[in-house]
């Protein structure tokens, strides 16, 4: 292959290395308002009144627009494509500003000024009533019994959904275990059972969560925001403010990093809201960093209560876990994180007798936990590798031979039909550990004494690209002729800094011949121009965009 | 921007003091790394800044005739470590303040900032207690001097008043002639972080470097402010530096002379743990420079214009 | 009220009414549009508004602009050759991969500016420490280290 | 059939693709429309009536900075490459002569005074396949007990994620990947009062490794074609995050043989732990 394949320096390096490349902040108007979101001061409740009177008063203030101004009217936030059915759509759970506290620092007003010192002054001058309620940050404060449910118009309690997955329908550990006693004689068995958690982390993208918006002289609200899915925020502006899709506008510039965060709509709507409030004047509404750590989505806080099957020669028989993630305030991503760190947590060892794996989304009155990178299988990468390891040293295994003798297999299929095509799994493994020089390292430092002691440790993992066949993968490229035969390549598919934009130049050089000197790839995405295409997520980009870059590989091979 | 009502450059200590005698609600910025965070936070949003950032009389580090070192406070981080005269004589304090933050803060944070801000967290508070630095502050009524052992009154306040400019500190011969030390910072994090826990150790031996003269033990954030364990270091007077009970001793003994809270960033348990491994490390590490000749002489006063 | 400031920017001599509340990544970025200058937290934590005062490395979020009367201020804008040529530091980046979002890129090539400035070399483990005033959540510094070395050389 | 309608056909030149693929239901195009193609094809190859096999490759001419540089684009196993011979009749093709430039092909589509076409092509592709990448993090460690301190000596990522698109990229993406592991392993978590407020969002009490924190990062990939992917590649730019805090977490119990249950492995935690089993 002539372009693929091959490290081509980065198309948009230049101008990052300059510090030329524009971001959203750098294409702010000098005119531009600035807006500050007052945010709750507790964590569960509800707000009983607003007085903005003295915030009025501060000079520059230009308006303020609180919980009770807003349309009344429910969207969902998530990252992802629209689904024509109703179940697999995305909850609806949360306005522009909330009455309903339902964490603290939730969005119940917002002041635009004429700059940001007004504005923030302002807005420590409105003064708001609750009625309080307990806060339920925890699962198990959520799950307690008379727990105020977060959401009684879409759930009667705080558990958002519960998902079960098996290996075979009429798997039961319990009855698992039974057989193996028999099959192998109890004292010939290893079990391991233990709560296993992981924390409730930030993306901490180095540019802060950001957007500013006009009305244009026809009407179309345009926002430029730093997203990884212009095309849904669009869609989800449309929902939040009831405006037709057509008058509403997104532009991505270059964007510092999103992780995952970016991939939830977060404060465009608002963003558009207070502009059009406004007058359609242009508004500004930069999250500070604070905000982007506390108030827009985190990864999931996970629990995993697990138990682990092996006999004494190394042979994993059975697994079970039931898994809790906090799922804050609204719903944001729904299910998906947990059912998907279920699943991977199931396939990524093969149990002789068999695996279950439940999920439970919880609501809390804490951040809303949404997509950080790997979407809920660092978690149960953790869960699946601490309980092998923890088998592993009950029954003196080599945790490294152990995972040979008990991983995934390859040609594996998916209870939902993914198939494990290209496998090299095991290869990896041989190959970390001659490079940590494993063997040696397990002898050398078997029994240490002393304050400072030296170990090895593994950690495998198994990914799918995309979310096919859960949720709807498109993407849609176009390209254009110029006259000297170099192409435009447009997508909606994102930069967001892991290098999208050269990998499809790559793509598309290599595809249609034409030298990569020749290929001009537009990095901002303008859902005015730009084909439809769901975003930056999963790490689908290569994969999903890559082929509408690249015909003819993929299905139609296949079906060829 | 900042929510600065009104802000004044003094051109001098004397106008900064009369600038602050004039404004009830102004206070005193000069690095700004640690006034101007508040400030965003909105601590003291809408009061007034006297600036002292353009007096160059309070930068540097002098010898005075007495053979005292003069350290100017609005010498900069970096600047206080790459000083030959703290690199002579007070190595160990210019340590201490190049694990404040990063490159950046420290071209900027200054070390009369971190003491005056009375954090206990700060890098040079342990160190400057051991060496019983005194701090002279110029006020309306004149210059009163305040060992900085005496200068902590809670937890970010100390004795300093409202229009009291700190001037100098001043550290006399009798407290860094024939020292070593270590400061030991621990943190969560290797750069960018605030301290957990500091410790500064000192040792004087004697001629023949075979017993413990003198000990000098400093905290940071084992109390509400800096301290010192005095008890302790009377305990390793004329001790052998051969003896290896010592660490043993220093490492249980500190635990009677601190109070640590306990708080969401380290429990009070954990504090204690590394206050006790602190100390022992410290004071090995302060005796092995002994024992390799650093400890310093007497500085000749005007050799810092060599 | 606003004062007058007088500086040098890039090179160029600048002299400009400023408002005594304003910090020196708002003057640049808004006044002066040099939005190389990236601001990241406000707070001094993440170095992307790092750009060299008088040849020093400061973060400009923490740093009025008053102070900035008489002194000399280098961004990355300030690298560019005569006719666009890219400073070392800059191609090494380019070359090195060491830029993925670039959104923390700029501050560290000024830091790196300083380093290289020296004439010094360094271990990486001092390289680590001399930009450990930057965050970067991208790179894990492994590229941006690999890219400092290759213009200041490696102290073996 | 799917007949890819991109710039490949509207200019046709045939993708690197193993066959070239006619219009669902359509019979051979009609003459005529077929030469008015044939007058802006300006490399055109279709060879799928004979007997089915690998599309030909297709050489252009490119007009770059005024020297004439000829690429064979496409170096398909059976490498010959061929264009159409300008007589205008699509059988006469005579291999290796290059017709017509892109540039020449462009302008002529642009500026022709009677057959005017601005040349654009855009697809959608609805992916309906998937696969899994996978890969593992080595870590060598060492654990200083009384202080709960952990000191990585060496540590690598090994990636599958099928062919690789742009390696020194694909390398880049696992550096960050790692670093956001060791985040997770031993010091990022967000903090809550029991009122529910954060106690600590802002990057100074959230701790995220800085350069001094983090080690120098290894990186390897085994490269084993996927079908599913457009050039047979696999995801990449999630995965490196995910198996290293388990290693981390698996190295500190073969070095203590303390099953730490939780992460992250605080310092304040480890100790704690470590007292717990007697070690310090």
């Amino acid at each position: 292959m002539e372009t693929v394949g091959k490290s081509f320096v980065r198309v948009d390096a230049r101008g990052k290395v300059t510090g030329e490349a524009k971001y959203s902040n750098d294409l702010v108007p000098k005119d531009c308002l600035q807006a500050k979101i007052v945010r709750s001061t507790i964590a569960n409740g509800r707000v009983t009144a607003i007085d903005i009177s003295e915030a009025q008063k501060v000079p520059g203030v230009v308006k303020i627009v609180t919980c009770f101004d807003v349309p009344d009217i429910q969207f969902p936030t998530a990252g992802h494509p629209w689904s024509v059915e109703a179940a697999h759509q995305d909850v609806p759970d949360r306005k522009l500003l909330n009455a309903r506290v339902r964490q603290w620092g939730d969005e119940i007003a917002a002041v635009v000024a004429t700059d940001n010192v007004a504005a923030e002054r302002a807005a420590r001058l409105v003064k708001v009533e609750y009625e309080e309620y307990d806060p339920i940050p925890t699962i198990e404060e959520a799950l307690a019994p008379g727990a105020t449910p977060l959401h009684p118009d879409i759930r009667k309690d705080n558990i958002f959904v519960h998902t079960s997955f098996k290996t075979s329908p009429n798997f039961d550990y319990e009855k698992a275990k039974q057989q193996a006693i028999e099959e192998y004689g109890e004292e010939n068995l290893i079990e391991v059972e233990g709560t296993y958690r992981t924390p409730r982390i930030s993306h901490c993208h180095i540019e802060v969560c950001t957007s500013w918006a006009y009305v244009d002289t026809n009407g179309k609200v345009t926002v430029i925001s730093s997203t990884q899915i212009p095309h849904i925020t669009r869609r989800v502006i449309s929902q939040a403010l009831g405006w037709p899709v057509g008058r509403v506008r997104v532009i991505k510039p270059y964007i510092g990093g999103g992780f995952g965060n970016k991939q939830d709509v977060l404060q465009e709507p608002l963003n558009a809201f207070l502009s059009i409030a406004c007058g359609g004047r242009c508004v500004c509404l930069e999250l500070s960093r604070e905000e982007c750590i506390s108030q827009t989505r985190t990864r999931h806080a996970a629990k995993g209560v697990l138990r682990g099957l092996a006999t004494k020669d190394g042979k994993l028989l059975a697994r079970e876990g039931d898994i809790y993630t906090n799922k804050g305030a609204y719903a944001s991503h729904g299910h998906a994180i947990t059912a998907g760190m279920t699943t991977n947590f199931k396939d990524i060892m093969h149990d002789a007798y068999g695996c279950r794996a439940d999920g439970y989304s919880v609501y809390t009155t804490s951040a809303v936990s949404g997509a950080m990178r790997a979407y809920g299988v660092p978690q149960a990468a953790f869960f699946a590798d601490s309980l092998t390891d923890d088998i592993c040293y009950k029954g003196g295994f080599d945790p490294l031979k152990f995972r040979m003798e008990n991983c995934v297999p390859p040609g594996f299929v998916a209870s939902n039909g993914i198939t494990y095509y290209s496998y090299s799994l095991k290869e990896c493994m041989k190959r970390g550990a001659e490079f940590i020089h494993w063997d040696e390292k397990r002898k050398e430092y078997a029994n240490q004494t002393g304050p400072v002691r030296r170990g090895v440790g593994m950690g495998i993992f198994m990914y799918k690209v995309g979310v096919y066949p859960i949720s709807l993968e498109t993407s849609s490229a176009r390209m254009i002729l110029n006259q000297d035969g170099s192409i435009q390549v447009k997508l909606s598919a994102t930069e967001i800094g892991q290098g999208a934009d050269t990998v499809f130049s790559q793509m598309a050089s290599e595809t249609t011949g034409i030298t990569m000197d020749n290929v001009y790839i537009i990095s901002t995405q303008d859902t005015d121009v730009a084909p439809f295409d769901t975003g930056a997520y999963a790490s689908r980009q290569s994969f999903v965009t890559g082929k509408a870059v690249t015909p003819g590989r993929g299905a139609d091979d296949l079906a060829e | 921007m900042f929510d600065i009502e009104h802000y004044f450059e003094a051109k001098s200590v004397e106008e900064a003091v009369r600038l602050l005698s004039e404004h009830e609600d102004a206070e005193i910025i000069c690095g700004g790394t640690d006034v101007l965070v508040k400030l965003r936070d909105g601590k003291g949003a809408g009061g007034s800044l006297v600036s002292i950032h353009e007096i160059p009389s309070l930068r540097g580090v002098r010898v005075l005739p007495d053979a005292t070192l003069e350290i100017g406070p609005a010498t900069c981080f970096t600047d206080l470590t790459n000083h030959p005269l703290i690199q002579k004589y007070l190595p160990y304090l210019g340590e201490a303040v190049d694990t404040v933050g990063g490159p950046q803060v420290r071209n900027q944070g200054t070390i009369g900032g971190n003491i005056c801000n009375g954090a206990t967290s700060a890098d040079s508070a342990a160190t400057m207690q051991t060496l019983n630095a005194v701090v002279v502050l110029v006020g309306p009524g004149g210059v009163r001097r305040v060992p900085v052992t005496e200068f902590y009154t809670g937890p970010g306040r100390t004795v300093r008043q409202h229009d009291e400019v700190c001037r100098a500190f001043e550290i006399k011969p009798e407290d860094y002639v024939g020292f070593t030390g270590c400061y030991m910072k621990y943190g969560k994090r290797a750069a960018m972080e605030i301290a957990t826990l500091g410790c500064c150790v000192r040792v004087r031996l004697d001629d023949a470097c075979s017993r413990i003269e003198e000990t000098r033990i400093g905290y940071g954030v084992a109390a509400p402010t800096p301290i010192r364990c005095r008890n302790t270091e009377a305990a390793l007077a004329g001790k052998s530096v051969e003896d290896e009970s010592i660490y043993e001793l220093i490492g249980t003994s500190v635990l009677d002379e601190v109070n640590p809270r306990s708080s969401w960033r380290a429990s009070r348990e954990f504090r204690l743990q590394l206050i006790s491994e602190l100390a022992k490390r410290a004071l090995k590490e302060a005796i092995r420079r002994s024992l390799n000749h650093e400890a310093p002489g007497a500085a000749v006063p005007g050799e810092e214009r060599r | 009220m606003l004062k007058i400031v007088h500086m040098w920017v890039n090179g160029n001599e600048v002299e400009l009414a400023v408002d005594p509340r304003e910090s020196l990544v708002e003057t640049l970025r808004e006044k002066l549009n040099l939005t190389s200058v990236k601001k990241g937290c406000g707070v001094g934590e993440c170095g992307a508004c790092t750009v060299l005062i008088d040849g020093v490395a400061v973060d400009t979020c923490l740093y009025l602009t008053m102070w900035a009367d008489g002194k000399h201020i280098l961004t990355t804008e300030g690298l560019k050759g005569p006719n666009g040529e890219l400073n070392p530091i800059q191609q090494a980046f380019i070359d090195e991969a060491a830029v993925q979002c670039g959104f923390c890129t700029p501050g560290l090539i000024m830091t790196a500016v300083e380093i290289v400035g020296t004439g010094r070399k360094y271990t990486r483990t001092e390289l680590r420490k001399l930009i450990a005033g930057h965050l970067c959540r991208c790179t894990g510094y492994e590229n941006i280290l690999n890219a400092i070395e290759k213009v200041a050389g490696i102290d073996s | 059939m799917i007949w890819q309608n991109n710039i490949c056909e509207k200019i046709h030149t045939q993708p690197k693709t193993k066959t070239c693929v006619r219009p669902e239901g359509t019979q051979e195009k009609p003459a005529e429309q077929n030469a008015r193609k044939l007058a802006f094809g300006g490399a055109y190859i279709d060879n799928s009536q004979n007997d089915g096999s690998a599309g030909e490759s297709v050489k252009y001419s490119a007009w770059l900075d005024g020297a004439v540089k000829e690429y064979d684009i496409h170096d398909l196993p059976n490498g010959e490459a061929a264009i159409l011979r300008d007589t205008g009749v699509e059988k006469d093709i005579i291999p290796g002569k290059v017709l017509l430039s892109m540039k020449d092909l462009a302008m002529n589509a642009f500026y022709s005074l009677d057959r005017s076409e601005h040349i654009t092509a855009e697809v959608t592709n609805h992916c309906k396949e998937n696969t899994f990448a996978s890969g593992c993090c080595f870590v060598d460690l060492e654990v200083d007990m009384p202080l709960g301190k952990v000191k990585i000596n060496n540590i690598i990522n090994v990636h599958d994620s099928g062919t690789l698109l742009n390696p020194k990229l694909a390398e880049a993406q696992v550096h960050g990947g790692m670093s956001m592991g060791i985040g997770y392993a031993l010091t990022e978590e967000l903090l809550y009062n029991e009122k529910g407020r954060p106690l600590n969002a802002n990057l100074l009490d959230f701790k995220i490794p800085t350069a001094m924190d983090c080690p120098d990062y290894h990186v390897e990939f085994l490269e084993m074609d996927d079908p599913m992917g457009p050039y047979g590649n696999k995801a990449l730019g999630e995965p490196p995050a995910i198996p290293v805090a388990p290693a981390i977490r698996n190295a500190i119990l073969h070095a203590t043989g303390v099953s730490m249950k939780e992460i992250p492995m605080t310092q304040q935690k480890l100790v704690a732990a470590f007292k717990e089993a007697g070690l310090i």
